[in-house]
């Protein structure tokens, strides 16, 4: 019987007989999912090993090429790079179960499954700001009241912020609108740029943009109390939620034309020659939530603000602004994919 | 002028040297003779300021410049000696040249002056070929001859060495202290040489220190100490080859030497060591009235006589004769002892007469 | 490994000395180091990423790409390693062969710097000069209403003094384990020359501990070159980008082979200066200062000096130990990052699980996580010192003793390329060549071996040059008249070489031990989850925000290190009797 | 039996020892001798395997353990050979009774037997005191004995000593060879043995081995090199003192020796140099018709007589008088020379007659 039909009750019994079910995942939070997994599915072990998407991708294309499969789910970000590296070379399968099909939109579902959706967006220094964001148009950012105070991580240093370069250079034709209304004059590019958001992302550059290494640089430059004139920039929507345990005023800036950043998915897929099918399916069915509003055990680790799931019924944290009214792009990781490392080497030359 | 006082070094509660007090004019050859680990190192080492004196003092001059009671010492750097380290310490990662080059650099000479003078050492040792090998890559012999070098170069006030040419073979040894007294006599300087060849002490020094466990046992001029030993130890340590003892005892009229019964021609009334010369022995394959038997034990030619050696137990004969018959070892041979001994000493070693 | 050496011993008709233990240890690293080596060389070399060498050699993207960077790195790389070899051989010189008072203390501090990671140095470099480019926090000077210019807040100049402050221990480690085997004739020869201290620490002491410096050179020059939390903290904001943050973002954005071939080129750069320096070693000049004529132990009296030099010690050991453990022992304490010494709170530490605080992470004396992790890390730090240690000491040996000639050269080269290979691209390689089973030999794939093979292979570089910088100080005829006697070649080595070379052995075997309980790179990619190590769990707190975890964790790690060094220290006093004063 | 055929050591393009072949039988004593870096030290160390020959063969009993064409050497530990190293080679880290006892316990020697082989080696160079020091903490001679209890400790069938003596004092120098020798005999073992001490040479040697220059320059019984050295270099290198050679040519009826013509009592075709032994000459302080005028160099006691040097320019000459007049160095002394040299050599150093 094809197992990708399978209920989970179907799936149960095989799960079990095969017994541990180990996942790849890029967040610490799959040791709450153990535990609440094993709880509802005894007999079950769920093996989680943490590591970055990068080095999954260097470990299953490695353990390919030894033969080896230890992985039976991957959960996993930077989806361009995804489905280049291992959806193309056959090294992950899709799988959605069936239960969810049509609880989530057709773009989260393929050509793989996103169990919930993350974000690099602008935000600011609510302290310092109070009266709402400081900017309205991403084009501010290239203002020299600007120069030297939009923090983000190094595009070239990662995968998400490289994302987010991409996206705007995929929505030049909102960017150049989003100049126009700015500056009330029609975008000009600079020779050898060749489209609005790349002129963005070169102006943004030039306009002496500061590089840091991580998002916790980026929260805690723009986010720190008693700031007279905080610097603005790139960052996880959900940082916010660490406000009050940090000491940082982090808020998002939701109303910038033509957006504030980019909204992407971390996905869920079956490595290929899984050794635990049934098991790696029920874990996936697990990790998608069960059909409470919040998403239940098996995906309470991920309800969070800022995080938002793909899910459609189940509702996004009440602390944030709603999916519905957030003004992120949504990416699209097979365009992003298609001219992602010509916007890297564009970058690159503008560093 | 060296003046030693009451110097003393102790190594945990080993007393390596013991309240030693001498002094030597400038200018002077003091050699240092004594039985391996005497304290001979040790004492070169306090002269050299490397040692700090446990006890005592060492003045150069009027300048105090070890006070071992106040436990302070000038700096090796400030003395303007030079030490030939019996183990050469050799800066291994120095060419022959580099390592004689070194202290002249250290003392501001001029380069082209630095390089004549290191050619003019080399030379004079006879090393000058050596100069670009590392000391690993020469012979013993030739790696203490640049100890050598490297110490005269900078023609240091006091000269120490630790015996010095003990690796050299005997034809380059007699040149070479024919060298270094030459180095000593145009320099002015002052020097102590720590060594174990007799020829060496005999014909160098000005003064000589015997010392034993530590101690100075006799101190004086080179001949002197041949010609009337103060005790019996220095008796059997010094000349080529050093004297005999025998233990006599009065025995009825006559004594007994080495246990046997003789006739005696000296006043004996306690039992007491008497020295014979070597020269005043003879040898024979058959027994005398004024015999000991011993066991040969070997037989060298020296200067042009032949030196014969017997032991008996702890007894230890040496004659130097004429002619000797052939022996093989253990063969009985019967040593005839003069009729009176050079010198009397008691049981303990000190001078009787 | 074991038959060669019995071969050298039994064989009849030995071939040219050295030979079957050069060939013995080249066929060992060969297959630990050049195999993954090689196939990392390989992932560049396939038609569809063959392009990323010309796109990062000659196109318009290689000045950002790769000279940029590749400047910055050597700037780094010889600055760094200059420095580390002044401090720390003079530090080495102060403890070892002075009287200078407190010397087991500064000696201990010395060692520290190197257990404390650098991010930490470089927070407590940000604590004091932070200026307000990036925004946020800024440093106590400006707090103090001092203005920062940028170059001093970020960039070269402090990535260069917090790499210096970090690795400078590693220079100290090995010239003191060198300087310790230094016939006290030797300078004693000097003093008699009249040549004044620093005259005889720079010609005599300094020279005859060539070896260790080159390796400590060799050793700084490649931490600073392949390291990365400095450079990216604090020269991303000036856009400086090194080698490391370089290959660490291609690898990061998916362009993999990018990464790889900017990491063969930086081991190719790097091998110059490396066999540029084992050039300068391996000579016909002779660095025996253990000889067998019994040499004494003697320290110089500094007289006046003392106190002096003894604040410069302390200078320097408060400024790179005691700042930085300072701050990454408040940033466990802190809940806020950005106020670091207020509202402390030993929750992180002790505290029972608070679903306020951290998403209800218990304290990490309450995680069982963590306790378990800790033995694991433990036992790996422990089991890879020894085989790393071992290793090593064969490497280095044949090395130290047979020093010419083509094959050494090879062996010197290959067992010290692991440290500039990322430890990604090292695991990664690790997992393909031994995960599936060879031949006779077991699929190796998520044991705890596959872990301590590949981190004896990565760490054994450090081993190498500290134990080859001391051995190398044993005179040979030690070895021979052992030879004599009939022993074989590892009763020699360990009844002979490895007491004398003992003090270097053990500090290759700390620096191995601290390095893999802080691994991450190599050991992410080999871990599982039964033997979860410490420097993952650090990694996954820090990957979701709970930085105060992660630094607790860092902090437990640096307690064991120093823990570890303690012992060490205690086992080495207790083990060289010969060398008391 | 050990035999060496045409063994050469090169060490880069300088040769150390060239084609050296000599052969002596099982339980001899044979001694080295040479000038400083003649290739006495890389002999022994070939004869060990610890350096690999160049070129020859070295066979012991008919086993070849080194040939230097194939470029094989059997391991030293198979040779049952021990060697005192020249540097001693002390293991600094043991102290010296763990020095002694190491060897024993790599053969296998039971803990109680080990022990007491210890203590009977120890005692035996009279350094038992010093068993629990380590070496830094002994003096030089005593660390040469401990380098020598070391290697005979386990009793080895070959017995390879560098100079183990030459830090001693002459006292402990010559009971120390009385101990060595006893130790090579009761062994039965073959004992290469290197020394420049002459006395030493004469009086243990079965064989004695001249080298100059990596050569062989002769072979043979000592008291053969003595009494009839078949080189002018060999007549110079050994008897106590060497033999004096002096410059001598035809001259009209006569012949000039060291420049100053004399009557001839024997026959001369071409410039030679004539041997004559140091107590056939005698000393004065006024010129005579056979003399020679030198300047005064030393004096020194020997054997009951007196030797004394002097020298010019190149030239040295000792007498061994029995008395002499007192000289200051410098001093113009007179060596009357014998009416007939003891033996010719060529210019070269060939032997004439
Ligand atoms: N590694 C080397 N490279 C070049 N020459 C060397 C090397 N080792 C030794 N020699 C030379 O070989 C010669 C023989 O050395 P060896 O040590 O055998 O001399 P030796 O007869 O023992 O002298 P000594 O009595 O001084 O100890 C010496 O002239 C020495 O300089
Ligand atoms: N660190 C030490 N601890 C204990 N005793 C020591 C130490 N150093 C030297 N000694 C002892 O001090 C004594 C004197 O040593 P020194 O080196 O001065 O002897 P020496 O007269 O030079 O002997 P040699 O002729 O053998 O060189 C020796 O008996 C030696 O054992
Ligand atoms: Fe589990
Ligand atoms: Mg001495
Ligand atoms: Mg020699």
């Amino acid at each position: 019987q094809d197992l990708d039909s399978m209920s989970a009750q179907e799936l149960l019994p095989l799960a079990q007989e095969e017994g541990t079910v180990t996942v790849y995942s890029f967040t610490s939070r799959i040791a709450a999912v153990e535990a609440a997994f094993e709880a509802k599915y005894p007999g079950i072990d769920l093996v989680g090993y943490d590591a970055s998407s990068t080095e999954q991708i260097a470990r299953l294309n490695a353990e390919s090429a030894a033969g080896i499969a230890s992985a039976d789910v991957v959960y996993i970000s930077d989806a361009p790079v995804v489905l280049t590296e291992l959806l193309e070379t056959g090294l992950i399968e899709a799988y959605v179960p069936p239960r969810v099909a049509d609880l989530v939109p057709d773009e989260f579902t393929s050509p793989l499954l996103a169990q919930r959706l993350s974000t690099k967006v602008l935000m600011y220094n609510e302290e310092a700001s109070p009266d709402g964001a400081p900017v309205d148009n991403l084009w501010d950012l290239t203002r020299e009241e600007w120069n030297g105070r939009v923090v983000m991580v190094d595009p070239l240093q990662r995968g998400d912020y490289l994302d987010l370069m991409v996206e705007f250079v995929l929505r030049s034709d909102e960017m150049a609108a989003a100049y126009e209304a700015e500056f009330g004059e029609p975008i000009a590019l600079d020779s050898g740029v060749e489209s609005a958001g790349m002129q963005f992302v070169t102006d943004l550059f030039a306009n002496d943009v500061v590089l840091v290494s991580s998002t916790d640089d980026v929260n805690a430059a723009i986010g720190s109390l008693g700031q007279s004139n905080p610097p603005i920039g790139f960052t996880s929507y959900s940082d916010r939620r660490d406000n009050e345990d940090e000491g940082w005023a982090l808020q998002v800036a939701n109303d910038v034309a033509p957006s504030n950043g980019i909204i992407f998915p971390a996905l869920l897929a079956l490595a290929a020659d899984a050794e635990h099918p049934a098991a790696a399916r029920l874990a996936i069915d697990f990790l998608m939530g069960d059909d409470s509003e919040t998403g239940g055990e098996g995906f309470a680790p991920f309800y969070v603000a800022g995080d938002y799931a793909t899910r459609t019924d189940i509702v996004s944290h009440p602390d944030a602004v709603p999916l519905e009214d957030f003004s992120a792009w949504r990416i699209d990781p097979a365009a992003t994919a298609e001219i992602r490392q010509d916007v890297a080497d564009m970058i690159l030359i503008l560093q | 002028m060296i003046t030693i006082s009451n110097l003393t070094k102790s190594f945990g509660d080993f007393d390596a040297v013991k309240s030693v007090s001498l002094s030597v004019p400038e200018g002077s050859f003091l050699v240092l003779v004594g039985p391996s680990g005497c304290g001979k190192s040790t004492m070169l080492r306090m002269l050299a300021g490397l040692e700090k004196p446990t006890g005592g003092t060492i003045a150069f001059g009027d300048k105090t410049v070890s006070d071992g009671e106040r436990g302070w010492t000038i700096e090796p750097a400030q003395r303007d000696a030079g030490l030939v380290f019996q183990s050469y310490a050799l800066w291994p990662h120095m060419t022959v040249a580099a390592n004689v080059e070194w202290p002249l650099k250290v003392a501001r000479m001029l380069p082209a002056e630095r390089k004549a003078r290191v050619t003019e050492v080399l030379s004079l040792l006879g090393i000058e070929k050596l100069s670009h090998r590392y000391p690993n890559e020469i012979s013993g012999g030739q790696q203490q001859r640049v100890a050598i070098a490297r110490m005269i170069a900078p023609k240091p006030r006091i000269l120490l060495f630790d015996e010095p040419l003990s690796n050299l073979d005997a034809k380059l040894r007699v040149e070479m202290r024919t060298e270094l007294l030459r180095v000593h006599r145009a320099t002015g300087a002052t020097s102590i040489y720590v060594t174990h060849d007799q020829v060496e002490a005999m014909t160098m020094a000005s003064h000589v220190a015997v010392l034993k466990d530590g101690e100075v046992e006799q101190f004086g001029a080179p001949e002197d100490l041949v010609s009337r030993p103060g005790t019996a130890f220095v008796a059997t340590f010094v000349g080529t080859p050093p004297a005999n003892l025998v233990p006599v005892a009065p025995a009825g009229s006559g004594v007994t030497m080495a246990g046997r019964a003789m006739e005696a021609t000296f006043p004996l009334e306690r039992p007491a060591q008497a020295m014979f010369r070597p020269e005043d022995l003879t040898v024979s394959d058959t027994a005398g009235p004024r015999t000991i038997a011993m066991e040969f034990a070997e037989a060298s030619p020296v200067a042009g006589r032949m030196m014969v050696t017997g032991t008996r137990d702890d007894l230890r004969l040496t004659a130097v004769v004429d002619s000797a018959p052939r022996f093989a070892p253990g063969d009985p041979v019967h040593f005839t002892l003069p009729e009176t001994p050079a010198a009397l000493f008691t049981p303990e070693g000190e001078r009787l007469s | 490994m074991a038959n060669f050496s019995s071969l050298a011993a039994r064989a009849r008709y030995a071939v040219p000395q050295g030979l079957p233990l050069k060939l013995g240890v080249l066929l060992v690293i060969g297959v630990l180091i050049a195999g993954p080596l090689l196939r990392v060389l390989f992932e560049t070399l396939p038609p569809q990423t063959i392009a990323a060498w010309s796109d990062v050699v000659i196109s318009p993207l290689s000045r950002n790409l790769l000279w940029v960077p590749l400047t910055n790195t050597l700037i780094l790389g010889v600055g760094v390693a200059c420095g580390c070899v002044l401090i720390g051989g003079f530090l080495a010189w102060l403890v070892v062969m002075t009287d200078v008072p407190f010397r087991r203390t500064i000696g201990l501090l010395a060692t520290l710097p190197f257990m404390i990671p650098s991010f930490a140095t470089a927070l407590a470099w940000g604590s004091l000069f932070r200026n307000s480019r990036v925004g946020g926090q800024t440093g106590f000077l400006e707090g103090l209403g001092l203005p920062v210019p940028d170059w001093l807040s970020w960039g070269m100049v402090p990535t260069l003094i917090v790499l210096t402050a970090h690795y400078y221990s590693l220079a100290f480690t090995v010239i003191a384990a060198a300087l310790a085997t230094v016939n006290s004739d030797l300078v004693e020869a000097a003093q008699m020359t009249g040549a004044k201290r620093g005259r005889i620490f720079a010609g005599i002491i300094l020279p005859v501990a060539l070896p260790a410096i080159v390796s400590g050179a060799s050793l700084t020059f490649a931490g600073a070159v392949s390291n990365f939390a400095a450079p990216a903290l604090l020269g991303l904001p000036v856009r400086m980008q090194t080698m490391a943050t370089r290959l660490f973002g291609m690898i990061e954005i998916g362009q993999t082979a990018r990464g790889y071939v900017i990491a063969i080129l930086l081991i190719v750069v790097s091998a110059v200066f490396l066999w540029f320096g084992n050039k300068i070693i391996s000579g016909r000049r002779s660095y025996a200062t253990i000889t067998g004529k019994g040499g004494r132990a003697k320290r110089f009296e500094l007289g006046a000096a003392r106190l002096p030099l003894l604040a410069i010690a302390v200078v320097i050991c408060v400024l790179t130990t005691i700042v930085p453990v300072i701050v990454l022992i408040a940033s466990s304490l802190a809940p806020s990052s950005s106020a670091l010494f207020s509202d402390w709170t030993l929750h992180y530490w002790l505290g029972a699980s608070n679903p306020a605080i951290a998403q209800g992470q218990a304290g990490v004396f309450h995680n069982p996580f963590i306790v378990s992790a800790t033995s694991t890390t433990v036992s790996l730090g422990l089991v890879v010192a020894v085989t790393g240690s071992v290793l090593g000491l064969m490497v280095a040996f044949t090395l130290a003793r047979y020093r010419a000639g083509f094959l050494s050269g090879v062996i010197n080269q290959l067992a010290f390329l692991p440290l500039l290979v990322p430890g990604i691209a090292f695991g990664a390689a690790y997992i393909a060549l031994f995960g599936a089973p060879i031949g006779p030999f077991p699929a190796l794939y998520g044991t705890f071996t596959l872990l301590v093979i590949a981190g004896t292979a990565y760490l054994v570089p450090f081993s190498v040059q500290t134990g080859r910088a001391v051995i190398q100080q044993v005179s040979g005829d030690l070895d021979e008249s052992a030879r004599l006697t009939g022993a074989g070649f590892f009763r020699r080595l360990s009844a002979i070489t490895i007491p004398l070379a003992s003090r270097g052995l053990a500090a290759g075997a700390i620096i191995i031990f601290v390095k893999i309980m802080r691994d991450l790179s190599l050991v992410v990619l080999l871990f599982t989850p039964t033997t979860p190590v410490l420097s993952v769990l650090a990694y996954r707190y820090a990957s979701e925000g709970f930085t105060q975890f992660a630094n607790a964790i860092t902090v437990v790690i640096l307690i064991i290190s120093i823990a570890a060094t303690l012992l060490a220290n205690r086992l080495q006093t207790k083990s060289q009797p010969w060398l008391k004063n």
